[in-house]
């Protein structure tokens, strides 16, 4: 636990940019989701971050409370270890995942609709690109989603010369990111139903982080976003290299990335983006589902605007 | 008697002992301190030197002798995670430990001593609800408990905190809740949960002992000479009841420290405990070990508190 | 065994109404996980047998409710009545293996140290006193937290099982060799046993004809007790999640799942899981609350 | 003073209602002593606890009245009855190391106890106490005053609980087996003790016992009690010397005589005839080959400690006899005399520090386990309690044919069943119990059958280790008869070992008096009884309690 004092002599007190009136915050750490909520439904608190989907319609229901939500700078997705010749946790010879059609088949697979209805419930925007909404390269149409189709994801499969399928492991956090161990048992078992016979391994995230930036895993859950809100770092890190980076590798990328770092003109680097964003998404470098909401649950008394990165600014908050 | 306490104090000696070697174990070889300190992208030459620099290639007895040597002067490290130094960390989380345990060990003696007795020496309807009440007591998980608790006290009713420590005023370095009334309401509900299970235990265990010590020669002897049944309660079943429920209490604190850990991660108290069950999520070996052994040296303290107390009960024991 | 459970004691059993109840509460419990892919028609471990679709689904008497789902489904489909039979399955399989590790273990060891006594007894009794000073649900959580990240993530599914039977089963041996050592003395004073070393009779025949037979009803009594807090001692620690994997879940598995959404209005996730395992708890220490008056045979029954 | 008639007692068990007690009717007068006698089942401890308002739950008068001072306390409410506890009527239990609470001070437990008796002050009361304690023959009261009980010796103890049953200045004493579990010599002492109370005070004493030794010492009158019922009763002397019904005839006929050996004690044999007492003389040992002998014998037992390092305590010291083929030697002495544990050694069940057991020509001592086995066989040994000395998990075929199995004797399943069938006729029981437990036996049933396991081995040497004192004295007598059928049968030889010094006369050839470890004194038992050379000795003789001349 932990409290925050106002600093009287700050400069920016009072001016239209930080109408904040909150002079004293008390911060304190709630790990364990149901009691940070009945806490808050208790009158204990007065802001509560990332209330969990499931509890958002019981806020809202009590009058003393609302709930407010923006998306995040932050794309969730399934990547894939392309570093491999046979990958560890699979029967299957090779590398399954360096084949194009597996990855659409698992795209074909993963109801992002579905996962939002029921696990989400309604706060996420599925998508099936890397880069966040308002950032280059997003827009509604290059993040539409092909319709789920598990025969002609088996199809596929078969093509690629797994017609029963294979296993493979899945390395999930288990409290990372919203519901992230509900997800990946939701895609565990959308991909049973085309053959993929996934194993769930759900870690706590420093665990978890180990396998991903080690790059050992060879199947698992990441949410990536960027502070700077310039989709080229997510491209960079994800696609070309950098501890993310798990080995995806296209030629046509790795030019336009070094062609957008160098150029100035904005415009022109947007379309460069763009293209980067749709090779990825065509070429199914990774499987991105959604981009999560940041959520926040707090007194009706209360108004302090929902931060995408989730850090609440105090010197906007204004309690009445 | 002297023989006695020696020999207690070398018992004491090798469970702190045995407990500091698995502690060390613990420490030592499950998280290798030089990959948390350096993380993945250290070179060789980089993991040799700070080896040497920690002296991780002295032998090992050596390092055990330093690791109690450092131990017992409360110095355990510093935790991988927030590299704080262990030692403040703990003393900062003891009191609220501490004061839980009390309240709840106050609470369960004097009402397990209270209805054990009445259970012990009346067969009726009450005593027949309590020994009901006391086996679903013992038959129902601490965590369950507490859930329900929340749900009903603080959601529904909003009577009591859900979780946190409120309420708390600093004396010197230590922090209490039992000065203010909101301390209190904090304090309350955490504790019943821990004292429930102990306390089904604890009315079961004075039950039997005190229905045990009824059929002895002695007490059918006061009978015979007339004595009153309050008198032969108060000055011949209480007094030969008190060897077995001070073992039994010393036992049952011990129980009840090591199972606050439950009580804190549900209540989210800012104890050792909860301490600890973050410390497992990041694998936080130092502070596991750290938690491990005091716990372990204050349940034997607990046992040398009953030793000592026993003497003092039991004429048997003074001589000889 | 006739002897062990003879007429009086069965007699007995007949006379109470809460020990033929629980008794009977158990059994279906005990059936039902045994049976129960026969009695659902969902393995909730099959992730091919999940469907997103059926989520969320409260239980059948409520608006929305459907009879394939009598207790409604959780957020990832999962049958919840399915889920309990499975979970209790896992549940009375941990209690019933960790038992089974402490009794062995807690009776040879005590059987040794009471019938040699000497540096044997020294040696069990400090290590006893030891694992008294170390509450089970401590070492529980060392022992899981630790092979959890020191196993390769490939077995840990399969190992962790085995890991929580032994870390609870490691925690409660000391009450069983407590109680058979001292037994152990009363039998080893007695005569017959003397006649066996007048006879010649080497030591391991006797522990195991004359001694072993003798020191067992006590040891039931408290098995009995244990089985109830093994199952509590796995169930605390699958809610705090240092127990059996998620994806095969045992009842405290699936309550700690269920608490997320405990205020959210889908309480059937936490509630049912919930009143099993407190069911299965209570039935049982209620048998062994019923067992310990019986086998006594200072407490006659109706008086005393 | 005290009058009860027609008295039933009935007890609720798990079996249903169980008699107790039926149509009893007694009367003690003041001042003096009236025996209760019977053996285990009599009812005679059911009426003490009756007489005091104590029956234990479930158990009820259900007829009678038992009126004291024309009151009767059958009807009274239980608030009153509490007042006459301790004042009007006492009660001396038989265990004082478990009468007295442990973790109070004697004083706290007299002044309490004559505080609420006779309303006196605190100071009062203690000076009171003092007094008891005195003339209770304690040394230092005013020091020991503030001991805790177990800082006292059983004896002492005994005297305490005395103190505290009369303290209250009753008029009717209950004393239930007050000298059962004390020592021969500290026996006669409390019943000295009790017999003077009795004649200072006035106070009248029912003593229950089951021991005929006692009835003869101090009662003046004598009720015995079979079943529940009352058999016969009368003037102690008149019925000691001439009992009138069969059962008082046949009880105090089988109290062992110790003035004289008789071939076999009168009990009924098969055909239901009292055997004669025909005076039988010891063997003598003329002719007879060793089979036994004991030299230097030193016994000492482990204080403990990891190490061992401590002092041991030495159980026997210097011990040595020797026992010829087909007599009988008596171990003699109180407890803590060493005499079972001469039985241990002699079978190797103790550590042996030094000295010689030689059973013929074979030094037992330190020879390894493989060469003793088949001497195992031939030295078995008989033990005390009846109830301990069978595994009651085991069926009785089992545990006789335990021996058999373990020495190869008899292998085949028909071969053994024959066997135990002979054993057991051999212990005069039939063969249909092979398949029953031990717990549905009587304590003289289970002895024979422990019998019948210590014979399946065709022992010669067989040790008799208090055989019969946990016995009941008529199964005594024919426990007694049966092993020296046995040893005329088999032409055994025995180490007999006992406290009681009547059951040894009858018994032994050779007598060996041990006290504290060492050897007082060996000699045939007719020199032994008849011309005591040791003071102890003599002194063990003159306390025998004994049925008279």
């Amino acid at each position: 636990m932990s409290e925050l004092t106002r600093n009287k002599d700050w400069w920016g007190t009072g001016t239209p940019a930080f109408p904040g009136t909150v002079d004293v915050v008390e911060a304190r750490p709630i790990g364990n989701s149901a009691t940070r909520i009945a806490s808050l439904l208790s009158g204990e608190l007065d802001l509560v971050t990332e209330v969990p989907m499931a509890d958002i319609a019981r806020v809202e229901k009590d009058e003393r409370f609302k709930v407010e939500a923006v998306p995040q700078l932050r794309v969730i997705f399934f990547g894939y270890n392309y570093l491999k010749d046979k990958l560890d946790s699979s029967d299957a010879d090779g590398n399954p995942f360096r084949a194009l059609k597996v990855r659409q088949a698992i795209n074909l697979a993963l109801d992002a609709d579905l996962i939002k209805d029921r696990i989400m419930r309604g706060q996420s925007e599925p998508t099936s690109i890397l880069s966040p909404p308002g950032l280059a390269g997003h827009s509604l149409e290059a993040a539409k989603r092909p319709a789920v189709d598990k025969e002609k994801a088996k199809a596929l499969l078969a093509e690629a010369g797994y017609p029963e399928g294979f296993s493979v492991r899945l390395d999930c956090p288990n409290n990372r990111y919203v519901n992230d161990e509900p997800i990946c048992q939701a895609a565990v078992s959308m991909l049973a139903k085309i053959g993929i016979k996934v194993t769930l391994n759900a870690l706590p995230k420093d665990q978890w982080g180990g396998l991903v930036t080690g790059k050992k895993s060879d199947f698992y859950l990441l949410g990536f976003g960027t502070p700077t809100s310039d989709s080229h770092f997510i491209a960079g890190h994800l696609l070309i290299g950098g501890p993310f980076h798990t080995g995806y590798a296209n030629k046509k990328v790795a030019e336009l990335m070094d062609q957008a770092g160098k150029e100035m003109d904005s415009d022109k680097r947007n379309a460069m983006m763009a293209e980067v964003f749709a090779i990825a998404r065509d070429d199914a470098a990774v499987a991105p589902l959604h981009y999560q909401m940041v959520t926040w649950g707090m007194d009706k008394q209360l108004d302090i605007p929902v931060d995408p990165n989730n850090l609440p600014d105090f010197r906007a908050a204004v309690m009445k | 008697m002297i023989s006695l306490f020696i020999h207690k104090l070398g018992q004491l000696l090798f469970v702190v002992l045995a407990t500091g070697l698995i502690a060390f174990a613990i420490f030592s070889y499950a998280g290798d301190p030089v990959d948390a300190m350096l993380g993945d992208a250290a070179s060789e030459v980089e993991r040799t030197e700070l080896r040497e620099q920690l002296g991780l290639n002295r032998p090992f007895y050596l390092r055990f002798g330093d690791f109690m040597g450092q131990a017992v002067q409360g110095n355990f490290g510093r935790s991988f995670r927030s590299n704080e130094e262990i030692s403040t960390l703990l003393v900062e989380r003891l009191p609220a430990t501490l004061e839980l345990v009390l309240v709840a060990a106050v609470m369960t003696l004097v009402l397990g001593v209270t209805l054990g007795l009445y259970t012990g020496s009346h067969r009726n309807g009450w005593s027949r609800f309590i020994l009901s009440a006391s086996l679903l007591g013992v038959s129902m998980p601490t965590f369950m408990l507490g859930l329900l608790g929340i749900f009903l006290f603080s959601v529904h009713l909003g009577w009591l905190p859900a979780s946190g420590r409120p309420g708390t005023v600093d004396i010197g370095w230590w922090t209490t809740s039992l000065l203010t009334l909101d301390g209190w309401r904090g304090i309350l509900m955490p504790t019943m949960t821990l004292a429930v299970f102990n306390l089904g235990l604890y009315v079961r265990l004075v039950r039997a002992e005190v229905l045990e010590i009824r059929t002895t020669d002695y007490i059918k002897f006061a009978r015979a000479r007339g004595l009153s049944e309050a008198d032969i309660s108060r000055h011949h079943v209480l007094p030969n009841a008190l060897s077995p429920l001070i073992n039994v209490a010393a036992l049952n604190i011990g129980t009840m420290i090591a199972f606050s850990l439950i009580t804190e991660s549900v209540f989210q108290w800012p104890g050792l405990g909860l301490m600890f069950v973050n410390a497992i999520g990041f694998s936080g070996f130092p502070v596991m070990a750290a938690y491990f052994m005091l716990v372990a040296l204050m349940f034997v303290m607990l046992n040398l508190i009953a030793d000592i107390l026993l003497v003092v009960v039991d004429p048997r024991l003074r001589r000889g | 065994m006739k002897n062990l459970l003879d007429n009086e004691i069965l007699q007995d059993f007949l006379r109470t109404p809460s020990a033929i109840l629980s008794f009977l509460v158990l059994l279906a419990i005990i059936f039902t996980s045994i049976f129960a892919p026969w009695l659902v028609n969902q393995n909730p471990f099959d992730p091919l047998q999940l469907d997103l679709l059926n989520s969320r689904l409260p239980p059948v008497w409520i608006d929305m409710g459907v009879a394939e789902f009598p207790l409604g489904t959780d957020e990832q489909g999962r049958d919840i009545l399915a889920a309990l039979f499975y979970g209790a399955r896992l549940s009375l399989l941990v209690g019933l293996a960790s038992v089974t590790f402490s009794f062995c273990l807690g009776v040879l060891l005590g059987l040794l140290a009471g019938y040699f006594r000497g540096w044997v007894d020294t040696v069990v009794t400090r290590l006893a006193d030891l694992q008294m000073t170390i509450p089970g649900l401590l070492v529980a959580m060392m022992l899981a937290g630790v092979i959890k990240t020191q196993l390769p993530a490939a077995i840990q599914e399969t190992v962790m099982i085995y890991v929580v039977i032994l870390a609870i089963g490691f925690s409660d041996w000391p009450r069983y060799a407590r109680v058979t050592r001292s037994a152990t003395m009363v039998q080893a004073g007695e005569d017959y046993v003397l006649a066996a070393k007048v006879m010649g009779a080497p030591a391991r025949t006797i522990l195991w004809r004359h001694v072993l037979p003798n020191v067992l009803r006590a040891n039931i009594v408290i098995a009995t007790v244990g089985l109830g807090i093994a199952i509590m001692l796995e169930a605390t620690l699958s809610f705090l999640g240092a127990g059996v994997p998620g994806t095969t879940p045992s009842l405290g598995t699936l309550i700690r799942i269920g608490t997320n959404y405990l205020f959210s209005g889908e309480w059937w996730t936490v509630v049912f899981p919930g009143l099993m395992l407190i069911l299965t708890v209570f039935s049982i220490n209620i048998l062994g609350d019923w067992l310990r008056d019986a086998l006594n045979p200072k407490m006659e029954h109706g008086h005393a | 003073m005290l009058e009860i008639r027609n008295l039933a007692i009935e007890f609720n068990s798990r079996r249903g209602q169980v008699k107790a007690v039926q149509g009893l009717s007694l009367n003690v007068q003041s001042g003096e002593i009236l025996g209760l006698v019977g053996e285990s089942g009599a009812g005679k401890s059911t009426v003490g606890t009756a007489i005091m308002g104590l029956l234990s739950a479930g158990g009820q008068v259900t007829e009678g009245e038992i009126l004291f001072k024309d009151q009767d306390l059958v009807t009274l409410s239980a608030d009153a009855l509490r007042e006459l506890r301790g004042r009007k009527i006492g009660m001396i239990f038989q265990d004082p190391m478990t009468a007295l609470n442990p973790v109070r001070r004697i004083g706290d437990q007299l002044i309490e106890t004559i505080r609420h008796a006779l309303g006196m002050s605190a100071s009062e009361a203690r000076q009171r106490a003092l007094q008891w304690l005195e003339r209770m023959g304690l040394p230092e009261v005013e020091k020991r005053i503030n001991y805790y009980p177990h800082e006292f010796s059983g004896g002492q103890r005994q005297r305490i609980v005395i103190a505290l049953a009369l303290c209250g200045e009753p008029d009717l004493v209950i004393a239930d087996e007050p000298t059962t579990a004390l020592d021969v010599s500290v026996q006669a002492q409390i019943l000295g003790l009790i017999k003077d109370l009795v004649t200072e005070t006035g106070v009248g004493v029912i003593l229950v016992t089951h021991n005929m030794g006692v009835v003869a010492e101090v009662t003046d009158r004598v009720a015995i009690m079979r079943h529940g019922q009352l058999v016969e009763s009368g003037p102690t002397s008149a019925i000691l010397t001439a009992p009138e019904t069969p059962y008082a005839q046949m009880l105090i006929g089988s109290v062992p005589p110790a003035d004289k050996r008789l071939r076999r004690l009168p009990m009924p044999d098969e055909s239901g005839a009292l055997l004669a007492a025909t005076p039988e003389a010891p063997k003598s040992d003329a002719g007879r080959a060793d089979i036994l002998s004991v030299a230097g014998l030193e016994v000492t037992y482990n204080a403990g400690g990891l190490f061992g390092q401590r002092q041991g305590f030495k159980a026997l010291k210097d011990i040595n006899f020797t026992l010829k083929q087909g007599m009988s030697l008596g171990l003699v002495g109180e407890s803590g005399s060493g005499k079972s544990t001469c039985a241990r050694a002699v079978v190797g069940v103790a550590p042996i520090t030094q000295g010689e057991v030689i059973y013929q020509g074979h030094n037992l001592v330190g020879m390894p386990e493989k060469e003793r086995r088949p001497l195992r066989s031939a030295i078995q040994m008989i033990f005390q309690d009846p109830y301990s000395s069978v595994n009651p998990r085991m069926r009785i075929v089992d545990i006789i044919a335990e021996p058999l199995r373990f020495y190869g004797i008899a292998t085949n399943k028909r071969d053994i069943q024959d066997r135990v069938e002979a054993l057991l006729h051999s212990v005069k029981l039939p063969p249909e119990v092979m398949r029953r437990y031990p717990h549905q036996f009587s304590g003289g049933q289970r002895q024979r059958i422990a019998i019948a396991r210590t014979l399946a081995s065709k022992p010669e040497l067989i040790i008799c280790d208090e055989p019969t004192s946990a016995l009941d004295v008529s199964v005594q007598a024919q426990v007694l008869n049966l092993i020296k059928d046995l040893q005329d049968e088999y032409g055994l030889s025995l180490l007999f070992i006992s406290h009681d010094l009547p059951v040894v006369r009858q018994m032994c050839d050779d007598i060996l008096v041990l006290k504290d470890g060492c050897m007082v004194e060996h000699a045939p038992a007719e020199q032994l009884f008849t011309n005591p050379q040791h003071d102890y000795t003599q002194q063990l003789l003159a306390l025998m309690p004994t049925l008279g001349n």
